[in-house]
């Protein structure tokens, strides 16, 4: 291998993509390729797509470099490693013209296309070359294609050896012997392949100082700094992984080193119902309460969330939105619950959704959950989604939290309770429409209250007075209202364009790529608002008054967001137009250039 | 009497709460003055307690006993989990849950069955009618194959006996009373208060408005003319409570209030409460005679408890200093070179 | 008595209300008064404000006689009697000026007010005279005060008798001590109280061949009536009534009489997730099958609404409102779940949603409800409420639903499939987006299907197709879209106005009234539009568009109605003014004449 | 062997579905194949099948038997309430639930136990493999107490004893098998299909990816290289189904895939499966020495069948004519006379 035909080099700007089946153990050579890539200083994120089955069905997993940072999802694939015979021939054939494949020789897929460059190698027969165990075979064939991929496109060896040991922690032989793989697919590479496509990876500078993780990871290390105390839950895909992290993160940082003791309980609750509730009661008792779910759980905590709102109790959900509805999609990304989370439960409800877009978001907003579900007594829901929750990313390193310190909001101590003599647990005394409350345990015989999801009046005492009930819904609403400035506020790129885009957490990745797109291919400049969480408040709303056309983009069918937008701001509903994605595959910087261009035709 | 002090220094009134808004008669109100007296008498702090519930007449009965307490009156069916939610929170606070057989044996049986095996530390008392009072006296789970409904309803289904489910899900302290036997249930509360994990206590009721135990048939009789007129819609006719007492290892029928009857059989003192199988055998031999077996069923102390095996660290989480709930700037730094 | 001082009378136009304590059996009482007046021709409403609470505690039964025909709650209070002591000052207070009250002896009213029309009598002695046991006293102490406005206000003695037969059918040994009760009360008025007030019922002719019902017992007679054949519940106060009247019908009038044996089942399950699973299970297998319940039921269905929308399953919900969130006020009215159950579930659901204002409209939907679900093979949500659910209503006689075929939708039977040759479950033939279904049991080999809630294609396979998955969403959007022009359509009432009046449901009752305040006392036209469901379509688009200020007239706090109107039609989101009413008591035209009054002075 | 009919006529293909996505070596397979002779050998018309799953490794199961039924994959837990609703519908088809510990003992513990105490006509077999193997590992409620994961976690809680519950609540026809025992799996599942209420079959069913029974310490090893490498994220080792046969009155030991032991008792043939006292007891006293006694646990065909007590017409209600699914005229005006 060596020349390349053309000069025409892509440099640092494509994407792999493995297709294998799950069960096969491949995670872990794709996050060494991936993590190889990054050590070069070069932009890089991972999707893993995979189906909700734990053995033998395909899944494919992207790496995308991008010496500009881009880390959506990309639509076409640049480089091919085929590996599943299940689907070899729609995996070649979806290599954009142009591009390279690389294939299992037993796939027979040599020739199978003339317009883009063609790899193959015998990986299982190079792997028998490390080991004679069948299993382990199977296993190191992964890491013969990191070798393989790690000459094509140039990866520093160096950095190959550096991600395995990274990958494999301390244990030595394992490490060993997969290294024994990667060198033999290096060598094979530069002894029988000879380098046809365009694509090389060149060191750049642009990950120094910078650490991969997921969002599930990241929220739940927010968790854990955040002061988190209690924590139950149900197993559900995408969600699990964010508490089984949390639970090692705990065991690792939260066990009193003085008593040994630990400080936090994780539950594993009998299902969501459960999860929830004890979320409420946890929280009425005083802790900083969590749980973490996805569609079909939030669904069946409507009941309790409807409780926390109407008495006032702080918990914190986090939902790692998968595509619904009913357990539809089970490992698949959506933005297809920010219209449940919002007005989740009957009656009149209206809930604090904060919105991540990045894995530092994740981190930081786990944190202020707790802040704000205590400073607002209410429930809060952490709007995530598989995408961001599962995938990893680059992002800068967390820092240190001083600025969000610890905050338990109106709590009144058995001291102020004796300078102030009384107590009336729904009393608004700041006319913020924030009580103050108590903690079980307090000790001042006046700090006691009986609290229920019954009409109540300020003294929590059980009341079916229309009075009462009317001014509480009341304060409710300004009480939830007056939190629109205290959430993260919306992030706003603006210079001056009649054309403003609205996108919220995980699509937030395309939206940069679009708007270069779009000025790049189409001369269109375009403004951008990302929001960050409801309630919504002037700001946004003034940037929709700013903006002729306000393309809403999001990762459902119904456009939820912009039904919350049009409901609030019924003066600009009709500025409002809609760019819908809603396939279960992260959407991408061209869908939306494209469907903006669309819908600005048809202005 | 009133004036009477507690080793704690105080009286029995500390330990009421708000006037009963139940029915005149109703059972519920009978056990609310049971515990009120047991707290008492075992020198309870009610600022230490803890006071939850589901959804039902049963249910609004926390806020009747305790006014010195928290208390949180949660959803239909889901005392279990907001009570181990808040143990978890506090494990220092006693937690006394009161929930009713439709609350329990309907829509939380599943809650009920996880606290169970959990052994979360709590007493919970389940004020057992046989109906949902509070919607109008429809049959929950608990009620006999074959009772009758003032309505004509005939219940068709087996009872589901939530002492037997509780001893089979390992409950450590399992027992059975009679909300109109102040003394028995006295004792047994006052029991639970001294039992480190779940403490069941399944106490029967009567629902002087809507439960008609034993079928009409045997019901006693007004004249004619006013059992109809007292059938009138809306009307609730005025009772007063019950009250038995009765020696150990004696039975004792007692006449409720719409002349049905009830055996209660009282376990005898040599009863050996550890014993499971016995347990077991005993309470499915008094309900297939159909009579109510009341006192300890089963106990056994040694069952780890739920706080215990999570390795909780002993002040309340509820109150967890900022520097113990934060870990260290050197603790984060260490989890950023792992991740670099 | 006999006078009345000035001969302004107030004839067949004021209210009456019974303050007395639940549990004390004035409920007959308050029937046979209000059947009493019906009889007389005159329309007539009853609304009965309860407690959650079976004993002891303050109730308010409120007749409305009406010559004009207004049947919605008013404001004021015209005629108080008064048993209650724990409300006896409150109850004086609450009369209007001008009005008049009839309270009992013990409760020492007298002279409490000067401006009103005051009556004493000593209830219980009197029914005293009737019977010596004491709680029989206690009840046809209720019957005396039937006796004495009988006699204050002029009801035909003959047209009692008639209410008392009816309302306590065969019992003579009832009908005649109530009778004597009532005899001893008329008897006392006549000798001891002298007519001070303008308040008077005279015959007419407006309530020939009407009935008396609530909308609970006409959803249920519609259901009996609809080919319904499987009700699953979970008591839950206000729909309780729904299912225990059900039952009562199916007894009498769909047990097979060539058999004995019954053609429905009703089944009490253990909560609402069970009832509307086996509301699933049986619509799936082919039975029309509901489920009656309220918000907190509503929101424990959540997930199995989404199961039902997306493995298109018939299934019906009845969801009497009441007041959330939480357990909120449970015996108070609210339309409070109208959003949760448009979209009820995460994902992207959207549900048919059916709202009845009227008692006949119950019995309709309830009817409809079942050929919507089958039609479109979907789960389809009637919303009442507490107030039209639970409360007596003088309606036209229900007609023989002929023009309502029992409609099982695209069934394909064994034949249909023999001739087909084959058969797939999700395959949109005819470009409506429904598909068609077979029913288990259909013999043919090619009938049967595997369903689920996960991704699934055309044939009902299990798939993650992000195609597969696309094309069904929007199959699904097109095919609840459609239902649109099916489901009952708006009713408008259109006169050239600038003005338009959106309302729904029980809140009607208010409108007719309160337009024409407006136009007595303001002179204002308005036109108006009432929504009978879900989906929107067009007709409602233009009523908006046609209206410069359309107010849109709701009993909840956040104006769920307008939001949906704003997000469908966001050209028209800024003509929406809502006018809303969250106190759980039944609103009044009062108060929407006055709202919108002040809004069309901040014009 | 594939020309063999059954005595309607069908082949053993005829009672196969698709293909199984599960992993190689999984209990489920094994008991798939179980209930397609079961189902063959019995001679079941397809056409009269509706099988009924919720979520889980488990409930994806009925894809694989009986293409040519109907079913109706649901909602995690909800199996019974869907298979009542069902059933309801049309009592003439025969429903096979397939429901996951996780399925049953979690999130179902409500539904199950009211399934069981209404006596719904159907067959429920729970594959129960300790731990929720769909979403990868974690433990279920019927997971011993002191077993340990792979990732070393170790379950503190006691298990939940699924045929000890439905005994109780009264379920008439209770057994316990293992997936790897054709012969016994089979019997019962024919012996279900002879029973008219529930008939409820708890079968050990390993997870050959996640559950690791008796703790790693007792597990066999691999070489220590190997080992950590198959410990891989994301891999999964290709496992061959384990098959048992063993006399009845005997005990067996059977080596899961883990290295792992087993050891199961069958129930001799003298045991008298009706004695519910006896059978409660045998199977306290196995789950004591830790031994997992299979057979049928537990039979009582008097118990009447939850369909009978509503009294329903023998056509099924789904396809009831238009006729009979409204009342006449004639009705309708006696009840609005009745309302005037
Ligand atoms: C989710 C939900 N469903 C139904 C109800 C209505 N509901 C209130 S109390 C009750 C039954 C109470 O019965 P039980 O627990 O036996 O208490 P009792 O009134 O008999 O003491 C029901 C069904 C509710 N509040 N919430
Ligand atoms: C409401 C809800 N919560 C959680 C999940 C995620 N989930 C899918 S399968 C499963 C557990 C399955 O365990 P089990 O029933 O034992 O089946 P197995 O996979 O072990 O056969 C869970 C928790 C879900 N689908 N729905
Ligand atoms: S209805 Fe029954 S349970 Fe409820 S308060 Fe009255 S007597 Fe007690
Ligand atoms: S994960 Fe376990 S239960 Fe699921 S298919 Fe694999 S072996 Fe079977
Ligand atoms: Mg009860
Ligand atoms: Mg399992």
């Amino acid at each position: 291998m060596d020349a390349n035909p053309d000069g025409d080099l892509i440099v640092n700007d494509f994407n792999i993509q493995i297709a294998t089946v799950n069960g096969s153990g491949s995670q872990s050579a794709n996050m060494v390729l991936m993590r190889s890539i990054f050590q070069m200083g070069i932009p890089v994120s991972g999707k893993n797509l995979f189906p909700s089955n734990i053995a033998g069905l395909p899944t494919w997993f992207t790496i995308r470099a991008s010496k500009d940072g881009y880390t959506a999802r990309k639509a076409e694939i640049d480089f091919m490693v085929a590996l599943n015979p299940q689907t070899a021939r729609q995996d070649a054939a979806s290599v954009r013209p142009g591009g390279a494949l690389l294939a299992d020789e037993a796939l027979g897929l040599k020739g199978v296309r003339s317009d883009i460059s063609c790899y193959e190698a015998p990986f299982m027969k190079l792997a028998a070359e490390v080991t004679s165990d069948s299993r382990i075979r199977k296993l190191l064939a992964n890491m013969v294609y990191v070798g393989i991929l790690g000459r094509l496109l140039s990866i520093d060896p160096r950095e190959i050896e550096k991600g395995v040991e990274k990958q494999f922690r301390s244990k030595s032989k394992v490490v060993e012997l997969n290294l024994r793989a990667v060198k033999t697919g290096y060598g094979y590479a530069s002894d029988r392949l000879v380098k046809a496509d365009n694509f090389v990876l060149r060191p750049m500078d642009k990950t120094r100082g910078k650490i991969i993780i997921d969002g599930n990871g990241a929220a739940a290390l927010g968790a854990v700094f955040g002061g988190c105390t209690v924590v139950t839950w149900y197993p559900i895909t995408p969600s699990t992984s964010l508490v089984e992290q949390l639970i090692d993160y705990m065991r690792s940082y939260r066990i009193d080193p003085a008593t040994g003791k630990a400080t936090f309980a994780v539950v594993q609750a009998e299902d969501e119902l459960a999860a929830l509730g004890m979320v409420v009661g946890a929280g009425w008792a005083g802790a900083r309460a969590m749980t973490s779910t996805s569609g079909p759980g939030l669904s069946l905590m409507s009941e309790f969330a409807g409780l926390a709102y109407f008495a006032e109790i702080p918990a914190v959900v986090w939902d790692i939105q998968r595509v619904g509805p009913s357990t539809g999609l089970p490992t698949r990304t959506s933005q297809g619950d920010i219209l449940s989370a919002w007005c989740l439960s009957h009656g009149d409800t209206r809930h604090i959704v904060l919105i991540p877009s990045t894995v530092e978001e994740c981190f930081i907003f786990a944190q202020e959950a707790f802040n704000l579900a205590e400073k607002y007594q209410t429930i809060v829901f952490c709007m995530s989604d598989l995408d961001l929750g599962m995938n990893n990313w680059v992002s800068n390193e967390f820092k240190y939290p001083d600025d969000i310190p610890i905050d338990r909001g109106k709590v009144l101590s058995r001291e102020d309770i004796e300078k102030l003599q009384k107590f009336s647990r729904y009393l608004d005394i700041d006319g913020d429409g924030i009580p103050f409350r108590t903690i079980p345990g307090n000790g001042h015989p006046a700090a006691p209250y009986f609290t229920r999801g019954s009409g109540h009046d300020i003294a929590a005492e059980y009341s079916e007075s229309p009075e009462a009930y009317t001014a509480l819904m009341h304060r409710l609403n300004r009480k939830i209202t007056g939190a629109a400035d205290s959430i993260p506020q919306p992030v706003i790129c603006e210079r001056g364009s009649s054309v403003g885009i609205i996108a919220y957490g995980s699509t937030d990745h395309a939206i940069g790529e679009c708007r270069d797109k779009l000025r790049r291919m189409y001369g269109l400049e375009t403004d951008y608002i990302r929001i960050r969480g409801l309630p919504l408040n002037g700001t946004v709303a003034s940037f929709l008054h700013h903006h002729d056309r306000n393309y809403v983009v999001e990762q459902n069918r119904d456009g939820q967001m912009r039904m919350i937008l049009a409901a609030e701001f019924p003066e600009a509903a009709d500025r409002l137009y809609p760019v819908l994605h809603c396939t279960g595959i992260p959407i991408d910087a061209g869908f939306i250039t494209n469907e903006i261009i669309r819908l600005q035709r048809h202005e | 009497m009133s004036e009477t002090l507690n080793h704690i220094g105080l009286r029995l009134q500390d330990y009421k709460g708000k006037d009963s808004t139940l029915c005149a008669g109703c059972g519920h109100d009978a056990i609310t003055s049971q515990i009120i007296r047991a707290f008492f008498e075992y020198g309870v702090d009610p600022a230490r307690v803890i006071k939850l519930s589901g959804i039902g007449c049963s249910s609004k009965t926390p806020a009747y006993f305790l006014s010195r307490s928290f208390g949180l009156n949660a959803l239909h069916g889901r005392m279990p989990s907001i009570g181990t939610g808040a143990v978890l929170a506090n494990r220092r606070m006693i937690a006394i849950g009161v929930s009713g057989d439709g609350d329990t044996a309907s829509i939380g049986m599943g809650q009920f069955v996880h606290l169970m095996r959990r052994n979360v530390p709590m007493i919970y008392i389940m004020e057992n009618n046989g109906v949902y009072g509070l919607t109008k006296g429809q049959f929950s789970a608990t009620a006999e194959e074959g009772a009758k409904l003032k309505t004509g309803v005939t219940n068709e289904l087996p009872a589901i006996d939530c002492c037997i489910m509780a001893i089979e899900l390992g409950c450590g302290y399992v027992a059975r009373s009679f909300a109109g036997d102040p003394k028995q249930l006295v004792a047994l509360v006052k029991g639970a208060l001294g039992h480190r994990g779940t403490a069941f206590i399944d106490v029967l009721s009567p629902c002087v408005t809507f439960n008609n135990h034993e079928g009409s048939t045997k019901s006693y009789k007004y004249l004619k003319e006013s059992e109809e007129l007292l059938h009138e819609i809306g009307f609730i006719p005025y009772y007063e409570q019950i009250s038995v007492d009765y020696p150990a290892g004696s039975a004792k029928v007692v006449e409720l209030h719409d002349g049905s009857r009830l055996t209660l059989n009282k376990l005898e003192k040599e009863y050996d409460p550890t014993n499971q199988p016995e347990a077991l055998r005993r309470i499915r031999e008094a309900n297939v005679t159909g009579e109510v077996l009341t006192g300890l069923l089963y106990i056994d102390t040694s069952k780890p408890g739920f706080v215990e095996s999570l390795n909780l660290q002993d002040e309340p989480l509820a109150i967890l200093p900022a520097e113990k709930a934060r870990p260290s700037r050197e603790a984060l730094r260490e989890i950023m070179e792992q991740l670099k």
